[in-house]
């Protein structure tokens, strides 16, 4: 697969006149164009939550996700936190895993290979725990092969430097990702902190660093207790509150994101089915993420595409671009 | 690419055996087939969003070619609403995961130590292992020991099966550990033995402490909280000696006692 | 019951060395005294979810809660948002209900007098389009018998101009909460906004502005989509998340208030059982309320108080002191 | 002070009936004492927190002196997990709710509107009210039409069943309202009808307007989101004429028809 990144800001693709009208329809197309990077179809696996793809090859042919996100990578490799390191909540769950990843060159040399060997668009997300070392992955990232996109990892609330820290502070992010953009000339995607009073403004704040995308959300910052134990049921204390809890929370950021900038937006947050990730392609994401959903099931990206496609056929949709923010809000 | 690996799983019987445990036989052929002692599966206990993630549990026992034993004890939510699960349904199962138990060698004589509701992989590896196994099982008191059936199966397929409870109202008075020290103290020719533990944190500590002053290769079996079972979710780690974690779910559950961290184990986790 | 406001700050209650030891824990203390308060017990009913406590008075004895929060009041009746108005979410619900209620002068003349039958504490959530309507129901609760406190809701996601925008704004928090200060002499509880950055810069600032307490949290900033018809399933657009999906946040938020601010607190947000209760005094609330779960269950605000009761005999704790902010985060 | 609302209530029968309708029959003697035709319950489907809310469901008939009658259309989650629910269980109850149809009187022909799965409030109200009812009822086609056995019943009850399919499949072809429509005109004495109506909005607001043209009372039961049905959440307004909103669950779910703004209501619930 070619992965260009001509065109950037563009979500839209070429008409096809070819494929509209009802044979159309019985074969919907999926394919987007995301922030210049040709996607076979708008499902991706969230960070965090698919290992490198190696981890659930066994179980989803990764050739037919529109594109894998890997785990965040960093310039050292981090150790995590120590356990425990989750904890189920109502309809979602508490992580703190603490960014645990073997570092960017073990990444290269030995997670890359086996995902260049398929024909998927590839998202490395990172961070760093400094402005220094996110600017340092993502020059290495730069010069690598069959990387599609670099996600940008502003938001994680499990470590106490860096991550949130940035992510929750306007002028950080701004110094931040115009630094990570001078890195590199891969399509870059903020991932952006819902723990904010206004999300839109760290999405202008990302456009104006000259992001490609963005990807929200990340988790909610959250605690829960052992009563009997009077202590917290992670050892870091606070985690990231993920899965189909947050869903609601995250629509509303996709939507005020989506009518505050144009940049294209993967959407992401308690995605189980093919309705629920429509609710965020009409709230104005180009393309939506499958987290938390993978551990209860190791096919949910697969199950999320044969939704969206089933809902096409029954709603006699030929193309994406009739749902990507098209959320009739009044 | 239909994974081996996930199964809708029949449910062939799902009984009450007694002292707050379940017995649940599942039929999943592939599953079956390949299920090593020590290696567990992940199930759903329901299709709704609460409660979110699957369980896991131990493979206590392959009953045929095709079905595979789960023995549970009702602790919280989850397993609460499996105890509703009917046979006839099935359900979302994931496995087989994880590393098992090394097999035990030709000459080895395999000491399975089991604390709390750690004894269903046990189970499993004494009915593969033969009649020179030794378990020790131990508990508070009677009503916390396995279910009367289990007890029974494990002496038919062991050579010997030590109890021991706190408050003496079955076998000896003490702890597991205890009565496992005083055998190894006493056994003479201990460099056939190889220990196989699992149960609660402290307990494990202890047998890897026993085992590491008798110097006997010692296994234990960690029963982390996990998400995926699969190695994605890096939610189920266990500090290494070594620096750094492993998952349970993948490199492990069953690790060398020596490998693992145990202070820092200890230190965590006295709430399990 | 007498509704003392002397030795404001105070969450504690002088010691009463007759009942420490075994007899003290085969009935626990539950009282407390929040804000001067004294409360019999520290359950009370989340505003909103319980209505003006009539409709609740067939299932639950008002006597034996802690306290009555009614639903929200303003200046001037208020008819609230059109329908629909409620969305359920995975363990939570969303709502708009545009803070629909008669008004201060029809709730002082047509609800009290029925609340005021009861020996529990009553406090008014009140609210306004502007300072000027925020005060002005402050001066007319002030004079009126029978209320022990005042709730200010700052943080209502479902109306555009009030609510929420004084909510995520410290310098409109610290202005209104002086301005309502000064209108009255009862005690004055700030409802916070979950949807903000940093919870304990509001909590701060209406520390500074001379409140008695903090309620947190109100509900989240959520929404749904219905995908066949294109239209967010409320007619509102948005809508306010709660339930037991939003808990873990609510607990962290508590916590964080609690850590940061010496006011007491009432800790809300998917309470259902005692043990969720537990999670919240652990944290550092004096006192919880029961918002959502009295919609799946209406005696669910006792069902909570016997649970917190029973936690205490079985743990032996013969004080509410021995438990609230106990958590041992490490 | 234990309420006489609040049950949990034994399933005494559960089963398919057609056309995606289940028949529930549950013990709530106090309830079903009380029970008035358009009053409802609502239920909890089961005692996980996902589906959170109960459901609201009308009261389709009193079996029996401390028995009543459910009548579901599987549409979602939580009815579905509903069918799951066995004889010999219980659900928890609460109800009667809300304010029933004004009870005809002596000598009212009572005119039953009945779209959707709108009917089994009719039904009960039938069932009290007598044989001079005269029931319409519509649907897309036949199979949208309520389970043969209702339809029967209702035909038993009733001194009239006059049905419409869009689609002609059974009955007449047209629409609920089209039937009623040229039935009002025809009918000579129309000092004595009464219409009741349930169903979806856009039905309802089209009985309305026919009955304000024919002159005729009218009664709407409006089927609403609810969450509480206890008139504290505020989550199931009605639009009225007269400004502002009234509750469904307590000052409805009946209302007389001219209360109803119409014009706001249609146009925002299309939808449904
Ligand atoms: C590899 C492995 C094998 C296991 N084998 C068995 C077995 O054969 N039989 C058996 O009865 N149990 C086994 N367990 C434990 C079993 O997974 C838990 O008892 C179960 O998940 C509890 O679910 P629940 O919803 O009922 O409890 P919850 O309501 O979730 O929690 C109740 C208690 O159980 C603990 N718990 C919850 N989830 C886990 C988890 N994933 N791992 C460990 N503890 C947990 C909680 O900390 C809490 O104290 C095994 C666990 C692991 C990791
Ligand atoms: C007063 C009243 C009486 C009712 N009586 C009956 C009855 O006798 N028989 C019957 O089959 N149904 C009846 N309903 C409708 C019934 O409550 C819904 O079909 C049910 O709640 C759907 O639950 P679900 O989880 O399966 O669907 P969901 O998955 O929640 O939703 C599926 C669809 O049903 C709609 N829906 C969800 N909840 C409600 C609700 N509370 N009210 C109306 N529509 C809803 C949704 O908008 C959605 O389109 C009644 C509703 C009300 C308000
Ligand atoms: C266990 C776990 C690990 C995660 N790790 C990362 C990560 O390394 N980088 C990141 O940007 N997001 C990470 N996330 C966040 C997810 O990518 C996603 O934004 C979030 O979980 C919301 O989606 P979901 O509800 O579908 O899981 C992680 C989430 C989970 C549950
Ligand atoms: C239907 C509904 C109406 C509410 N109305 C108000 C209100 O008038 N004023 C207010 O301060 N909070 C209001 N709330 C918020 C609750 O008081 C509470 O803060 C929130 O729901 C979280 O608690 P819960 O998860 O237990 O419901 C309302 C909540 C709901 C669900
Ligand atoms: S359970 Fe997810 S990595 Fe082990
Ligand atoms: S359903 Fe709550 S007020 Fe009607």
């Amino acid at each position: 697969m070619r992965k260009t990144k001509d065109n950037k800001s563009a979500i839209r693709k070429e008409t096809r006149p070819d494929r509209i009208g009802k044979s159309a329809i019985e074969s919907p197309d999926l394919s987007i164009d995301f922030a210049g990077i040709k996607l076979k179809n708008p499902v991706l696996t969230a960070s965090g939550t698919f290992g490198y793809g190696e981890e659930f090859a066994e179980f989803v042919d990764l050739n037919k996700l529109g594109g894998v996100i890997v785990k965040g990578i960093s310039l050292k490799p981090i150790k995590g936190n120590p356990p425990p390191r989750i904890w189920e909540t109502p309809s979602g769950m508490l992580n703190a895993i603490g960014l645990e990843n073997p570092g960017v060159d073990v990444f290269l040399n030995e997670k890359m290979p086996y995902l260049r060997k398929y024909d998927t668009a590839v998202f490395v997300n990172m961070f760093g725990y400094s402005l220094e070392e996110y600017v340092g992955v993502a020059e290495r990232l730069d010069g690598a092969q069959g990387i599609s996109g670099i996600e940008v990892n502003i938001s994680c609330p499990n470590v106490k430097a860096g991550g949130m820290a940035f992510g929750t502070d306007l002028r950080a992010t701004f110094e931040l990702l115009s630094a990570v953009r001078k890195a590199t000339r891969l399509p870059l995607i903020a991932k952006l902190s819902p723990n904010v009073t206004d999300v839109t403004a760290f999405a202008r704040a990302a456009a104006d660093a000259g992001c490609d995308g963005l990807s929200l959300i990340n988790t909610l910052l959250g605690m829960a207790i052992d009563v009997r134990c009077r202590k917290p049921r992670l050892a870091n204390c606070t985690g990231g509150l993920s899965g189909p809890a947050i869903r609601p929370v995250a629509v509303r950021m996709v939507w005020q994101a989506a009518r505050s900038v144009s940049l294209p937006i993967i959407g992401m947050g308690g995605i189980v089915t093919g309705e629920d990730a429509m609710e965020f392609l009409l709230a104005g994401a180009s393309a939506v993420a499958v987290g938390t959903a993978n551990f209860i099931n190791p096919r949910a990206t697969l199950d999320v595409l044969d939704g969206i496609e089933g809902f096409m056929r029954e709603q006699k949709i030929a193309d994406l671009r009739e749902i990507i923010g098209k959320v009739d809000a009044g | 690419m239909p994974s081996n690996r996930l199964h809708r799983a029949l449910i062939v019987s799902h009984k009450p055996v007694g002292r707050g445990y379940y017995r649940l036989v599942l039929k999943a052929p592939e599953a079956a087939r390949s299920a090593l002692p020590g290696q567990f599966v992940m199930l759903r206990v329901s299709d709704t969003l609460d409660p979110l993630l699957a369980r896991p549990f131990g493979i206590s026992a392959v009953i045929s070619r095709s079905s595979l034993e789960i023995l549970y004890r009702v602790v919280g939510k989850g397993t609460t609403m499996l105890t509703t699960a009917k046979a006839g349904q099935s359900l979302s199962l994931l496995g087989p995961l994880g590393k098992g138990f090394p097999r035990p060698e030709k000459k080895t004589v395999p000491v399975l130590v089991a604390g709390g509701s750690g004894f269903p992989p046990l189970h499993f590896l004494a009915q593969r292992a033969g009649s020179r196994t030794h378990l020790f099982l131990g508990a508070r008191n009677k009503e916390c020991l396995p279910p009367a059936d289990i007890v029974r199966s494990f002496k038919e397929l062991a050579d010997k099966v030590h109890i021991a409870t706190d408050d003496g109202s079955a076998g000896q008075q003490g702890t597991s550990t205890d009565i496992l020290d005083a055998f190894l103290t006493k056994t003479e020719r201990r460099e056939h033995l190889v220990l196989y533990a699992c149960g609660p944190h402290a307990m494990l500590a202890a047998v890897s402490k026993i085992a590491a002053e008798h110097a006997i290769p010692c296994y234990v079996s960690m029963e982390e909280r996990m998400a995926c079972g699969l190695g994605a979710c890096m939610g189920c780690s266990v500090p290494m000696k070594a620096g750094g974690y492993k998952r349970a779910c993948k490199e492990g559950p069953v690790f060398d006692s020596r490998e693992i961290d145990w202070s820092e184990q200890v230190l965590l986790k006295l709430k399990r």
